[in-house]
């Protein structure tokens, strides 16, 4: 049980820290472009949602699989290999989460008060002070709202995970997929137990993350 | 003649057209921008700060050469390094008063601002009457704190020229006095022009200013004879 | 009336084309099918589901289907078989031909024998060939047959356990190693649901797929038919 | 192909109305509230993400299958049974894109400056006028986001609904589980032209989603 | 005597304290209040608007109770029927001009304004010389525009009272005193009393207003005797 748990809180970090950074920063992007290829990227990045993580995890795997385009040149200039391993649950997860974080993020540079940046230009800070000393701060709860989401959704990931990286003990078996292995096999009991285990951690992390919106909330007044 | 302004702009919205065609060059090292309510003032200012892109003309500040089509050349904001007070004061909610006159003495991303920073922020904080808020946050501070403290974010980062819309409005008799003293001992301080919106006759004889009157002339704002 | 069927994934082509032959034979019926796993189909039906007939594809499922009352054992019948192949990929070097070659592997597929029947007949099949250690550390666990499949025609382990139907979806990707000997054939059941009200036209159901006409249909799927009763 | 098509777009509408209006409703009240049931509440409303969707399916089917305690009240109040019918899908869709929908219009919610919602009480509006006038336009751009989450989701989603509707053709075999079915099938072909389909068909939602944000922006110059 | 006040409320943040200990009554229709910046003017008019609970006192505003501990009474903000100028505007971003003004004569939800009502939104934008913006949105209006629609806002609604926090900060000379003539006639044609903050000594005689003066006596703010 603290196995897969570790597991399953290792990837979905990881794959938060992915797809939050990237989500962030494309989000930032987006919110300042009015290019119409902003809007083709912007559908693109939703996209991975509406097919069932199975299909997804099936398409990861002609990508990223060893035969795969990215998959043999990440074999061969980095050593990685992702399938049947925790790094190929990281991606699954990220790009599973990766729209939850983007689109809240999006709309909140977007709901930015712009003359408050152009406050900052004035008073001589550069675009990445701006963005990360103004901007930042200012769509936080939206970011925040992002994360959780990303990061619940990482944490119960299992289709495309169990796709790519395939589900053995102790290296890529997450709780999803043990809840799921679980409830497959009949074992109601043992599904139960890792349900609740599974919903008390993430229980834990949500009410902390709304502390610190709710703290944030009660330190600028707003 | 510190100042060389030609400044054309035109909007057209919802049947409106408002049309801003205003040229002066002076040598005067404070002048007062007066005018009716709505004829243009503030979007001088913007312009000469950079946030207004002007359709033609030209902008020079102390022989700097802020906005030229002809030459090519369009400062970005952070570089024309204009002391510019906004109209609506646009402090950052998110940061205490402090942190608020700091910001711009932070152009790093990381560097933490020194004790002498701090020093000269709660200087200027003390000289506008505002130092025992610096902890506070904006929402916390009457209109007239307010103001004071987007003066002092300006004071504290040594622009090169002053650009202060309104700065005296919401303020009573004798701080408004006070605060005179203060910009007059700001802007020969730094040895900077000062171009301020005001609509208040008193001004004018307090800094013994140049007068530049905006007026309506064939439905475009421009600077009166 | 509508008859509802309850039918494994697997089986989802061929009960198509049983549904329509008994609407024909029988006109006023209507054939509802619901595709699923065979836990999860068995999952809704304890959970109330208005379910007429059940077809799994394993015994186990059926079995555990007999102990909650669902079905009873005189209902019961073997309607199709299948066998059980190891595959490779169409470009494998190695020559495979008996599960004492799987020490040559180093990623072996398999169903997960908790709860992928074809994965338990495997795992099965290697003990008792004592090698349970040998595909211990190789083992890739997967969660249906199909993920199997996708793992050896993309070539990511050298070797699954799949039925031969399956085997036979990707003929262009994996060919058959060798077909696993098994003490007793790979059997789908199908039975009629204790509860249900249309019992009679349920029961004519049963009859059409267990009929040489449905033994035909099945077999041009790729089901083997069951051994005769 | 239609049939399928049509039932997603129908459930999944009909998920979004559901979680759509209890979702921003939700998000308003909780915005509004620093009571620690609130955080609660907001906590447990996350919950459903971090399941794998197949054992929230089966949770759901223990509750309103028509021998758990709300079904068997549905039932015999409504005479509406949830499982093996499309009412059963909307019903999964709903709580799995529930969260999706609710946090981000939490987010949208909070930061929407107080002072106009003041103003517009002390122009004498009420309650209700305000939520609707002020706040629900205000926070329109982060509720947007979360809407658009919430449909691509429920569009999507298969586990649950599998679990609860079931696959009946023409009945509750949306678009996601014909896809699902046909890679398990081994019908590939068939597998990505339905992928391709619910691809295109999200991807001019999604368009014209950011179309409507943008417009939006540009009208009120934000 | 329209005027009641007793409003007692203390903050304390950051090691500062701030306390209002203001009590009042008159029976002058129009009163000025003045004080300096930051002495808590601001604060009297919210709490008689209802935005601000003080900690104790008691405010009746024409006899009508609005705010009472020992009675149990704290009237809700819409009830109190208050047109109370906010300092920084609060103009609805979303709304264009005209949307604004007719903003609180729709208390209903789904109720669309009558011609009637648009008639006389449009006429006090006229009045106030900003009907041509009526179709423009508030971002697009210079700080003494915007000043005006938050006036006309109020105006269109009847109000019991007129709470008025610097609504003249922003305006030019002769449009200041336009609006003084205009202010006057919405207060004595409503025949509502005037609270208004100011700065300007003039407003005294051209409003004929009894001046009550804010001042910090024992670190409390108080009206000075
Ligand atoms: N985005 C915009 N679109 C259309 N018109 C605009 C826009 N922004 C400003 N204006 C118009 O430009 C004119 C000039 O505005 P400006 O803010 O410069 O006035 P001002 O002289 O500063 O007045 P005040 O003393 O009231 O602040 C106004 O009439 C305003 O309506
Ligand atoms: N939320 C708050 N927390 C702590 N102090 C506050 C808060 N809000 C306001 N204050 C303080 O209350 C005091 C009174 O503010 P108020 O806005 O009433 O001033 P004012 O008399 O209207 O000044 P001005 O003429 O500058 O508008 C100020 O000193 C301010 O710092
Ligand atoms: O539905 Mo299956 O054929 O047991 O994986
Ligand atoms: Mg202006
Ligand atoms: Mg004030």
């Amino acid at each position: 049980m603290w196995v897969p748990l570790i597991l399953s809180l290792k990837v979905a970090c990881c794959a938060l820290v992915i797809s939050g950074v990237t989500g962030v920063m494309l989000g930032f992007a987006l919110a300042r472009t009015r290019h119409w290829l902003g809007h083709v990227l912007d559908s693109l990045c939703t996209l991975p949602m509406v097919l069932p993580p199975t299909v997804l995890g099936y398409y990861l795997l002609v990508v990223f699989g060893s035969k795969g385009i990215l998959g043999q040149w990440l074999q061969d200039v980095w050593g990685l290999s992702l399938v049947f391993s925790w790094q190929g649950a990281v991606l699954a997860a990220a790009v599973v989460s990766f729209p939850l974080v983007f689109k809240p993020a999006r709309a909140a540079f977007e709901a930015v008060d712009a003359r408050l940046e152009q406050a900052g230009r004035v008073l001589g800070v550069g675009e990445l002070g701006i963005a990360l000393r103004i901007s930042l701060p200012l769509a936080w709860r939206g970011i925040l709202a992002g994360l959780v989401l990303g990061f619940v959704r990482a944490l119960g990931e299992f289709g495309a995970t169990l796709m790519l990286a395939g589900s053995i003990p102790g290296k890529t078996q997450t709780l999803s997929i043990a809840i799921y292995e679980a409830v497959q096999a009949g074992r109601d009991g043992q599904a139960h137990v890792l349900a609740l285990v599974i919903s008390g951690v993430c229980l834990v992390l949500l009410w902390f993350s709304t502390w610190l919106s709710a703290d944030h909330r009660r330190r600028t007044g707003t | 003649m510190w100042c060389d302004l030609d400044i054309r702009k035109r909007w057209q919205w919802a049947g409106r057209v408002f049309e801003l065609d205003v040229q002066w060059q002076t040598a005067h090292r404070r002048v007062l921008l007066m005018g009716s309510s709505g004829i243009g003032k503030t979007m001088v200012l913007r312009a000469i700060a950079g946030l207004l892109a002007p359709d033609a003309g030209r902008i020079a500040i102390d022989g700097q050469v802020y906005f030229d089509p002809a030459l090519g050349v369009n400062l970005p904001i952070r570089q024309r390094k204009a002391g510019y007070l906004f109209q609506d004061l646009a402090l950052f909610p998110h940061l205490s008063v402090l942190d608020n006159v700091l910001f711009g003495l932070r152009p790093g991303l990381w560097w933490r601002p020194t004790r002498a920073h701090r020093e000269l922020a709660l200087q200027w904080l003390d000289r506008l009457q505002v130092a025992h808020l610096a902890r506070h946050r904006p929402h916390m501070l009457s209109g007239g704190q307010q103001q004071r403290v987007a003066l002092a974010r300006l004071a504290v980062l040594q622009p090169r020229v002053l650009l202060l819309d309104e700065p005296l409005s919401a303020l009573d008799t004798p701080l408004r006095q006070h605060l005179r003293t203060e910009i007059l001992a700001l802007a020969s301080g730094l040895n900077v022009p000062l171009l301020m919106i005001s609509h208040d006759a008193q001004d004018e004889a307090a800094f013994d200013a140049q007068v530049v009157r905006l007026a309506t002339l064939n439905g475009k704002t421009r600077v009166q004879a | 009336q509508i008859l509802t069927v309850s039918a494994a994934v697997s089986l989802s082509e061929s009960f198509k084309d049983l549904a329509k032959v008994f609407e024909a034979q029988n006109p006023g019926a209507t054939v509802q099918l619901n595709f699923g796993g065979s836990g999860a189909l068995l999952q809704q039906i304890l959970r109330g589901a208005p379910v007429d007939v059940l077809a799994t594809a394993d015994e186990a499922t059926m079995d555990r289907a007999q102990q909650h009352q669902v079905v009873r054992a005189a209902d019961r019948h073997v309607f199709a078989q299948n066998s059980l192949v190891a595959i490779v990929p169409v470009g494998a070097r190695s020559a495979v031909s008996s599960l004492a070659d799987l020490r040559t592997m180093q990623r072996v597929a398999l169903g997960n024998p908790d709860s992928v029947p074809a994965g338990r007949y495997a795992s099965e099949a290697v003990a008792r060939a004592g090698l349970g250690d040998v595909l211990l550390e190789r083992r890739i666990l997967a969660q249906n047959v199909r993920q199997v499949l996708d793992y050896v025609a993309r070539d990511e382990v050298d070797l699954g356990f799949v039925y031969g139907t399956d085997a036979a979806l990707m003929p262009d990707k994996v060919k058959v190693a060798f077909t696993v000997a098994l003490p007793t054939p790979v059997r789908y059941p199908i039975a009629v649901v204790q509860a249900s009200p249309e019992a009679r036209v349920a029961q004519r159901f049963v009859d059409l797929v267990l009929s040489p006409r449905g033994q035909a249909l099945l077999a041009r799927h790729g089901l083997r038919p069951a051994a005769p009763r």
